[in-house]
């Protein structure tokens, strides 16, 4: 993934408010957001951000586009998505939240098709401290250093690095693989990235009740990832089989365990894997302090 | 969404899905117009399972037995759901039952053929029989063709269970399903099907842009009078009934840590509510601070509540909003619902403008402290502090 | 198959696609129930273009003229076509026109979106406005957008015009058409849209698999008393009405072939039948030996046609079968034919079991030729040498 | 294109009487048909043919697959198509004729992602005289030799190669793209093909009316082609504006010229590009020969 802080960044979904608050947010970043898409707003600039009609518009004026956000409503985040992709974009943040799980099912076939990435949907993005912020992450309770955090929330990774930074533990990187059914990228693919990434020194795994990600990292954290990984996991004392917002969508119907999905699963599994857990987001920072000693 | 075996009918019927012919009951009386011949089977429609060994499915041959089992049934709690329609249906001589699903899966973040040869009761039984095929790419019928032969079907019956599975697909897709089933799927002796039992689940979110789905589901709440007004705002969650905390919180993770750790120090939570992080992309729907300014009177109105604890962390509206829609709430509202019963406001918030914020709410007396454990301390305080309610 | 503009507009608004209210009119009498309030407009039901400039469109204010209207319309012919129904649809006021099409494109071999500003009658005439979108890989709306966008639209006509677009699509699509257009679109002032005319191209192969298609398929089939079975065995086309030859191939090229062979050389063809080449992949429909014998019929039944030339080449059925199905022609059918007219049949057949094909032949008197140039010039001679017919 | 005399060869849609006639054929000429393809005939055997319900299991048995043959009904050529391209087979020739336009559509976006050759619907195939047959070919009428032919139809194709044979002039390839509007291969590929072909020494290209696949090619032919080219054009005298059973549909609503797709139209751009034109299927070996000499 391409996350040098030079890289050019559209805004798909733009309008007066968003550009006030979210890219407002990046500008101060020095996120280069060269260009905004809203159909039917073409012509009008928002905060210096140029609005065109069309992504290849904006693409025709501005040039190559390295990474979207999209913030279009939920129903038409698919469509935003697969715009960009017909223009050539191979980095997809989706921010949206409340896209219908179908929708994220087709344009999975379509981004692997083209090999794309997307991040999201229902996610903050990421956030490179000091240097890129790509999404909504509030840049305000990160600062630069070697944790890498991976999650499915946002607001939940935020305690996360606020907790950190208040103990001096700067961060590498925060990404939120975003809190649906069907995401985009996988727990997997950021762990590997932190792995081979020079600048993260330790991770920290965010998890919480609902699908089986964590119980497959566990295990990918036991057989593959060299560096040293601390877990959270939030849900434990919620009541079973309930949505939270996240997680729409149950895969377990028949054939499959019944305390699939449970925080105590997930538990377990990291448990077995011998990854240290914390069990409040205010004990992250002595344990990663344990772990940094370690190495 | 689960719809009731009745709609899933309907839905398999005009997929040209093969089913028996079926009315449904809503009172006794309709009985007496029954246009299906005798055997007929009268079922109870509720969304447990079970419904067969509870006694909720009931073979009679004349009219009298029909009302005597259609009396029953419609007493029978099954799992605590009483029944509000019964379906009477034409019985089924299947020489053999089948399994067949289509899931949305997110393991493989694709849709899902489930199929199994030994279908009915015994599916889950017999695990081991139970096929998958991942559609990994756009549908087309060989899929459904993969799936019949890894049942270990053989000759017409590779076409006709394809078929089927074919038409779940597409009901699937077209109607945004988290999950279609057909438990079991009959097949008679010369090799005929029939779908004598079905479920659907619809994905809540996709809800909206289907007209004819909106209109069950808002029949549906209007009939299971189900929180509403709170889905409207965010995801509430009903924790534990004897609770006396309410968790307010931006965010699914977030308010899920927030009820551990009240939890984990000993306090008690009734319910919890996410207001969602962000700004709202759907100008049709409220915004942050009213998600939030109403959000806490829903929690304050509840008599058993005795502290809300309202944890903001980094939203869109700056520390000062926050704090203008929280001492708005506390000087307009708070008198009038103190009377009834004495809810204490325990805001954390952390983010820019904190110290304003802080100095906005000191007037209302409501604390607004940075730290979570600090605030989840204080919540679990004040809730052990207070008297007990009188309901 | 081409719609009428009712059919067409029927379709338009189960889609979504804003139209008029309107009403068919089958005979006079509708007039005296119409719902619509005055002015109306009264449309011929036409497949042939240039209604309005034909006299086929009027506006009448009240219910003498509508009629006075009618009765002229319903006897007026344009370009040969007289309606068998009118519509009666509300007036429209449009400050401007627009035209949008989706069309299939054998050239890019995908699905092409049309848009110009201008649209109506003017849309010819103004071919440089004209634009177009491929549809390239799957559509999603933001095809139609590009479409919008490329027509000059701004603001809030990008998201209308690009619904429409996106709802004109879904039905090309989901129906199997070869065009689907509104011209014009009428443009309020306010920016509302109405698709004022339609026309909509059901692509014939399809129509088999639509149940309502192929319904309207047999109405319209019905009504025209057309050349059903000729297309059951493949497909006639009339080339010359006062030509007096007949010819059959297997392959629509070879028969093209063939007629342009015994056109160059003087001969005057009316009609050809192209039986297709290969097997019958669809057991439904009738045998390559079916087609070639029910084919000859039926170009021999013609009173005006005197030879009838067949083309049988490299065909699935080995000479002797062919042969065999010409031979039982002239055995049983030719004598009662002969009676009434005197059609002469040559067979031209290269391939396997020629020799023994033309020993089969001989005791019938049906000459077996194996070259093509030499099969055309006996066709051209005995054509000519017939005695004129008497009809 | 993978042409190879051993190359293996998958029959979907095969039936008794199909393999009886083509399949007989296939096999006399010595074409490796190895396995075919019918859902609910699985386990029986035609001619020597085993077959199996699914494509998977044909691979399964076999081993990888070079080439398909498409028998299936017309409304089951699509999915037929698609479980080959699923299986990773590679080159498809669609034999089935009556395939709806869209379904091809459908097939063509995901062939291109695929890299797969579709040749057809609506064809014979191809056939390379003495070595191979895939498709209906009727191999009787064919000698091996030096002329490549290029066609749309399938009858018309045997015409063709009846005059050349009985001239003794021996042909390379023959190809017929299929009659459909929306075909899987073009001329354009084609040409490119014998143009590079060392066994191929003169093209004639065999059009009809419909369409502007020869309008495009005479373009084609003039700009690239080094080899001479004869071209036979059937329906000059055909009225205007009929099917004749090919080429279901027009593309040409607006925005094009009224005669596109008439003989007329199709003439004038060959002779534009100064291509020989037979007036009949017997002139075409004397122009063959003329072509030759002055080579």
């Amino acid at each position: 993934m391409n996350l040098q802080p030079d890289s050019k960044i559209l805004f798909q979904g733009i309008t007066a408010e968003l550009s006030a608050t979210h890219g407002g947010q990046m500008k101060v970043y020095g996120t280069k957001v060269v260009a905004g898409v809203n159909p039917g707003l073409g012509g009008q600039t928002f905060d210096d951000i140029p609005v065109f009609d069309l992504v290849e518009q904006a693409l025709a004026e501005v040039g190559s586009i390295d990474t979207t956000l999209i913030f279009v409503p939920a129903y038409q985040a698919l469509d935003a998505a697969l715009e960009a992709i017909s223009a050539g974009i191979k980095q997809i943040i989706i921010v949206s939240s409340g896209m219908p799980p179908l929708d994220m099912v087709h344009l999975l076939r379509k981004a692997e098709a083209t090999e794309t990435i997307i991040v999201g949907p229902n996610s903050p993005g990421i956030i490179v401290p000091g240097k890129l912020l790509l999404g909504t992450h509030r840049s305000e309770f990160y600062i630069p250093g070697a944790v890498g955090i991976v999650s499915r929330s946002s607001t939940l990774t935020y305690e996360i690095a606020l907790e950190l930074t208040k103990a001096g533990l700067g961060q590498s990187m925060a990404v939120s693989i975003g809190g649906d059914a069907i995401a985009g990228s996988s727990f997997l693919q950021w762990l590997q990235m932190f792995d081979a990434d020079d600048a993260t020194e330790v991770i920290v795994l965010v998890g919480e009740l609902g699908g089986n990600s964590e119980e497959a990292a566990a295990d990918y954290i036991a057989k593959t990832i060299k560096k040293p990984v601390i877990a959270y996991i939030a849900g434990r004392k919620a009541p079973a089989g309930r949505h939270w917002g996240h997680t729409g969508t149950l895969a377990a119907v028949v054939g499959r365990g019944a305390d699939v999905g449970t925080a105590q699963s997930k538990l377990a599994a990291l448990k077995f894997a011998k990854i240290p857990i914390a069990e409040k987001p205010s004990q992250i920072p002595d344990l990663v302090k344990k772990a940094l000693k370690k190495t | 969404m689960d719809l009731l075996e009745y709609q899933a009918k309907e839905w398999f019927r005009e997929t040209g899905i093969p089913v028996l012919p079926s009315q449904r009951i809503d009172k006794i009386g309709d009985l007496k117009g029954l246009k299906i011949p005798y055997p007929v089977v009268i079922k109870s429609q509720v969304r447990t399972g079970g419904r067969g060994r509870a006694g909720g499915v009931r073979i009679v041959t004349n009219t009298i037995d029909a009302i005597a089992a259609a009396q029953t049934i419609f007493h029978l709690p099954i799992l605590g759901e009483v029944p509000e329609v019964l379906l009477a249906e034409a019985k089924y001589n299947a020489d053999r039952e089948f399994y067949l699903a289509v899931v949305l899966d997110s393991n493989t973040r694709r849709p899902v053929l489930l199929g199994s040869p030994q279908g009915g009761i015994d599916v889950e039984s017999s695990e081991e029989l139970l096929q998958q095929v991942v559609v990994e790419r756009e549908f087309s019928p060989f899929y459904a063709r993969k799936l019949s032969v890894k049942m270990g079907l053989k000759g017409a019956l590779i076409g006709s269970v394809s078929d089927v599975v074919e038409k779940m697909y597409r009901l699937f897709w077209q109607k945004d399903l988290d999950l279609v089933e057909i438990n079991p799927l009959g097949v008679s002796a010369t090799g005929e099907l029939m779908a004598l039992d079905g479920k659907v689940t619809v994905n809540s979110r996709a809800i909206a842009r289907h007209a004819d789905i909106s209109l069950m589901a808002q029949k549906m709440a209007n009939r299971a009078n189900s929180q509403n007004y709170f889905d409207i705002l965010g995801n509430a969650d009903l924790v534990d009934r004897s609770g006396n905390i309410g968790i307010l919180g931006n965010g699914a993770g977030l308010v899920m840590a927030t009820l551990d750790l009240v939890t984990d120090g000993g306090g008690k939570v009734k319910t919890c509510l996410n207001i969602g992080h962000g700004s709202n992309l759907d100008p049709t729907k409220p915004s942050f601070s009213d998600r939030l300014e109403q959000g806490v009177e829903l929690l304050v109105r509840d008599k058993n509540i005795q502290v809300v604890l309202v944890n903001i962390l980094g939203s869109v509206l700056k520390g000062v909003k926050v704090a203008e829609s929280i001492s708005k709430f506390g000087e307009d509202r708070m008198p009038k619902t103190r009377n009834a019963a004495y809810p204490r406001l325990i805001v954390r918030f952390a983010g820019s403008e904190l110290d304003s914020a802080q100095a906005q709410l000191a007037p209302v007396a409501i604390p607004l402290i940075e730290n979570l454990d600090e605030a989840v301390l204080q919540t679990i305080r004040q809730a052990k502090s207070s008297p007990a309610k009188k309901l």
